[in-house]
């Protein structure tokens, strides 16, 4: 199939209900579930399977009925393991398949961690490029209702060390598309992480398969006093906070690599350039994590740039505790992100 | 479908002797279980206990029945579905209930919720939410309880799920090496979540697997709880007496959703007919009439067994219900032991 | 001592018909891998192959013996001690040497190295350096076939060691479950680096592993080509017709240390009476003195066979001595593919 | 045993000839290998299992007939898994024991990812401290010789993003015995690592038992000109480029966290003050490692100390390469700190 040949797409269109294509809101699951749909469709080598895929429930309806419509030798629920799983994967892509294996939460990921590090990551390097792994891992990040320490994780600084994986974390139905499209496409192992809360987002989502480019940042507003990199939930976290700072006059300029690697780092760059602030908000832990890479890559290349400390809005350095009035304090949105603009603003220009 | 399962190769076993305070103590552990199942079940749409529960109605044989062999000193080790073994094995109620509705007198202090429960004072050191990932825990302890030269032996339970992650196999082979006093005790209830066991293994007879490395294993029906009782007692006999390790592998009814309340039977898209009328079994009402029948107690007995269960029930909710919160800025706490 | 192992438990198979033709082409595998193998031992002293190497000196048969029934379209799955099993599936012997003295002309252009070998072009898709990896890796290609309607089946090539790893588990119930076309091959030499089996593992007949998923399995004279083929041809053929995945152990004896060149009876600390004489066998010279003996070939053809594999092995010498390296400014060549 | 009652020590001594304890040089394997023995003698719930634990070369030698002294009940071969023997370790230490797992390669840690990340790392905050894990994990990252990209990986920074580990990588004999004792001393899970290339290096070490407490970092080398935060055998490294440098004038300041978490960030904040110029010198791959991590914390922190952009020297994001034409291109070393201290030398101060 000619999956080079999809229509590549990169900004979300506005909504319009006159405007045909643009005419249709979606869900973020239903968006996923239409670009699995389609997927599936236009390659028969596509094949999905998961832990439970075949559920009513469907992977949080990204996959319902799916099996009904392609079979059960191409949407199939699978043994409880990872390893074996995603192991499985792999070889099937080495046959010339394009497989699609399905988590629920990244935490299981960690099973399996050794065919996901030590060879799908591997795999083109070490061969010289001739044995492609067109792999794609999807998990879904959880938070909340005492989900507690190993069901709860954001892992994607952990595989975003690795060299040889591409890391794709949509934040709106737009883009979950797109990416995923993308994803599917690519001849290289892809990650995909979704986050929970995201799945009852609606945006604007053309009805045909469309190719979101991995590596393109996408503005998600501009701005000129501060920039903040954000992926994600914390996407929506940081155009909530920027609404509320707008009102104070305070211009925010978010920004969403969309994928981490590869990362748009110029898109990023060009917004210090422009703001001279910069704020990295993230799912996860804040040591080692993604928003350290962010915060090192523009002090490195940029620092002049900048005219004041860099700052992560990102989770504790602990595991998630179970309690709700815990679990309050662990996590941050829109108001640490506000907070944490409002103290980059004070501080003054020093350039 | 399950009473046929139930029968298939299950192990056949006399009737154990059991003195009337240890048919009591067998009953009230069961009746602890469901007593507490069904009161959570009923509380748990008011959204106070904001945890996932997963819930072993109709299983309570086997926690009950395989726990009356263990001592103080034995280690269990449990999982996501962990309520019955913590109370089987004799974990503070109160401090359970605490911790469902997320206290800081749980026993884990609000930091675990349902699926990390924990009671080092009764041989429980946590249980992993992880699908097998406690199964090298308790190789692991039998391991020191050898080198300690202790007599003690640890059990872990797994679900038909978790017999599927290869640390089980690698578990398995460590254990019959190391000749270690550990039973693996598995609670064959036919699904991981809403998967039927006959889309994810091809053989469903689990305790099967223990042939790979020549444990002595053997298949049950655990939904009677007399054959649970005979069955862990030779388990249990056997690692204690150093022979090593030994694979139970009980078939039991899950009645209740994955996870939360509600009926199975209107959610498993597979097999629904398990669930309809003349299939379900109940262990605790078998076991009551049994134990009427036999005179091994008489129904006040019974009744004042229910009574007591159903006051610490009520006594331990009330006592969550009462209990404060974690403190926010208590939040980095025990990231690490002293 | 492995004589004995080698009787015990081990399967009889009745000698098999082999033709002219395929007498020599499984002789001449045999030759190549071990004209080879001596060819690099002789030469690595001088630090030109800059990579670790795991000879299969002695295991000769059965790559060339399980391979003989593969088909050029059917796939497979190797390890850290992958010569063999490549050089067996017909992998292309310049393209090997070259890569062990990390040539670009190498069949990975140098990016590998020894464990890490590749030849597409007669399915075999890479293999893997992390003990076990690549066997979910043959389920998922058996998988694959099965979905493309191809009669192409997968073989893994495994370890001892690779046994004790719980993925072998985990794929092993896959191919039971999907009744993929995938042969498991275990070539036990009891040895994992330099430690025995019996510290390993309480049971040594790894063929029984299987047991624990039906999965049709037997244990085979490694050491005997005669054996090993005939063995392999009913393997094959089951996962061919669609009849699901087999386990072969095989049991042979390795004769070089576990990595780089070296009488194995010098360093294996346990047991070192096994490579004591006149318990080492030799499976090549079996075969010659059976192939001779019942006028299959005679001698000069035998000659003629090994006098081609003397100079191929010395041509790809010389090609990969001449062969350039890879150039450092293509560092970052091949993270991924297009 | 009372471990809290070691003699704590820290700063490297000098060696001296005449000077009884520190009359004494030592192989950074002896150091190891007298750490575990001392260890074992002190307290009987250590014990030490790795595959291969009772080779003739014994882990490098680390380990070498130490199950003649002590028995294969506290010195044993295990079967060929990772997943079950660190679980095995976890579970051991419930019951009370103080295990060492051995492994050759971090590479293979990856296998046991769960048991490492979502129980030992989580064990303590899920329970609130009730069930202590003094686990240590040793592994010994490999270097050259073909390796290849399975075989070589320097894994510090993966583990190094998730809460509950404490990673300890020392780079003398004197830091390795100190601060291997100090890992068996704790009560929570410690990550080990050593490099390969150091195992004939010699420092002075004190003969009795003494632990080097985590999260206090060594300054190696004293010096006013730019920072050098090091790891592992990138001190040595470093210091040699240091040598070289002061020979030019330009004086290095060599900082060695000794344990990444902990990480003593307030020497090399001091430091950075006095300096002004930061270079990162890790065994790791550049993205999202380490180096990332002190850079974020160093410019979040102390933007205003900083006069230049700071620098990593890590690893190229790729799998290690087997060839060695590619290796010698792909491993950083002194060449490269010297060439990175002169380039933000050479920039010059705007504060
Ligand atoms: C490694 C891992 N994979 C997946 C899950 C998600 N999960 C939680 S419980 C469960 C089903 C477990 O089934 P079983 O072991 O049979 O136990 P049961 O729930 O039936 O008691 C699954 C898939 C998990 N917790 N851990
Ligand atoms: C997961 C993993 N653990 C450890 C190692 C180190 N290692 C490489 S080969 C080997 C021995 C393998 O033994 P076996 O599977 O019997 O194969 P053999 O070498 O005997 O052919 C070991 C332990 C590894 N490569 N991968
Ligand atoms: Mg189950
Ligand atoms: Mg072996």
């Amino acid at each position: 199939m000619p999956w080079t040949k999809l229509q590549v797409e990169s900004e979300e269109p506005e909504f319009d209900e006159n405007a045909g294509d643009n005419a249709r809101k979606l869900d973020f699951e239903k968006a996923l579930f239409e670009a699995l749909d389609q997927s599936l469709e236009y390659d028969p080598r596509v094949f999905a399977m998961g832990q439970g895929i075949n559920d009513p429930q469907g992977m949080f309806g990204t996959t319902t009925g799916l099996f009904k419509k392609y079979g059960l030798e191409r949407v199939f629920d699978t043994p409880l393991n990872e390893e074996a799983a995603i192991g499985i994967a792999l070889g099937a892509a080495m046959a010339g398949m394009r497989p699609i294996v399905i988590h629920n939460r990244p935490d299981f990921l960690l099973m399996a961690m050794d065919q996901i590090v030590n060879h799908a990551a591997k795999w083109s390097y070490m061969f010289a490029g001739q044995v492609p792994l067109p792999v794609m891992i999807r998990a879904c990040v959880c938070r909340g209702w005492g989900s507690a320490a190993q069901h709860s994780q954001a892992l994607h600084g952990l595989f975003h060390h690795v060299p040889g994986l591409k890391i794709a974390l949509p934040a709106t139905a737009y883009d979950a598309k797109g990416l995923f499209i993308s994803g599917v496409a690519d001849n290289n192992p892809v990650l995909f992480f979704e986050h929970r809360w995201l799945y009852k987002h609606q945006s604007c989502v053309p009805e045909h398969m469309y190719a979101i480019p991995f590596g393109e940042a996408a503005v998600k507003r501009e701005g000129s006093d501060v920039t903040i990199v954000a992926v994600s939930h914390m996407v929506i976290e940081s155009l909530r906070a920027a609404d509320e700072l707008a009102a104070d006059g305070i211009e925010v300029e978010v920004i969403d690599p969309r994928t981490i690697r590869p990362l748009d780092i110029e898109t990023i760059l060009a917004s210090v350039k422009k703001t001279g602030r910069l704020i990295v908000a993230d799912l996860a832990w804040t040591t080692g994590g993604f928003a350290a890479e962010v915060i090192a890559q523009v002090t490195e290349r940029a620092f002049h740039d900048l005219t004041c400390a860099p700052k992560r809005v990102a989770l504790p350095d602990l595991p998630t505790p179970a309690g709700y009035t815990l679990e309050q304090a662990f996590y941050l949105g829109a108001k640490d992100i506000k907070e944490a603009v409002l103290e980059v603003i004070r501080t003054k220009k020093v350039s | 479908m399950f009473l046929e399962m139930a029968k298939n190769d299950c192990a056949q076993f006399s009737v154990p002797n059991l003195t009337g305070e240890q048919t009591a103590e067998f009953l009230r552990k069961m009746l602890l279980i469901r007593v507490t199942e069904l009161k959570i079940e009923e509380l748990y749409h008011l959204d106070e206990m904001k945890t996932p529960v997963h819930l072993s109605l109709g299983e309570e044989a086997v926690s009950a029945g395989v726990c009356m062999h263990l001592r103080t000193e034995d280690a269990v080790f449990s999982n996501h579905r962990s309520h019955a073994h913590y109370l089987a094995k004799g974990g503070n109620l109160g401090a359970m209930i605490a911790e469902l509705y997320c206290r800081e007198t749980g026993c884990s202090s609000g930091r675990g919720g349902s699926m990390h429960l924990v009671a080092k004072e009764v041989g429980h050191w946590g249980s992993s939410a992880i699908v097998a990932g406690a199964t090298p825990h308790a190789v692991g302890a039998a391991l020191a309880f050898q080198m300690q030269k202790k007599d003690s032996i640890a059990v872990v339970f797994l679900g038909d799920g978790a017999c599927q992650q290869g640390v089980f196999y690698e578990s398995m082979g460590w254990a019959a090496l190391k000749k270690v006093p550990v039973v693996f005790v598995i609670e064959n209830n036919f699904y991981s979540v809403n998967s039927h066991l006959s889309v994810r293994e091809a053989n469903e007879y689990l305790y099967k697997r223990a042939r790979a490395f020549d444990i002595p294993s053997c298949r049950v029906d655990g939904m009677n709880p007399l054959d649970v009782y005979a069955s862990a007692a030779q388990a249990v006999s056997h690692a204690r007496s150093g022979k090593g390790p030994f694979v139970l592998e009980y078939v039991v009814q899950r009645w209740r959703m994955h996870v939360g309340p509600g009926d199975a039977s209107a959610q498993l898209y597979r097999m629904p007919e398990e669930f309809t009328k003349g299939y379900r079994r109940d262990p605790i009402e078998e076991f009551i009439a049994h134990v009427l029948k036999e005179g091994l107690l008489d129904s006040s007995r019974v009744q004042e067994i229910r009574t007591r269960v159903d006051r610490d029930v009520g006594e331990a909710f009330v006592f969550a219900q009462n209990s404060p919160l974690p403190d926010a800025r208590d939040l980095t706490k025990y990231l690490f032991v002293e």
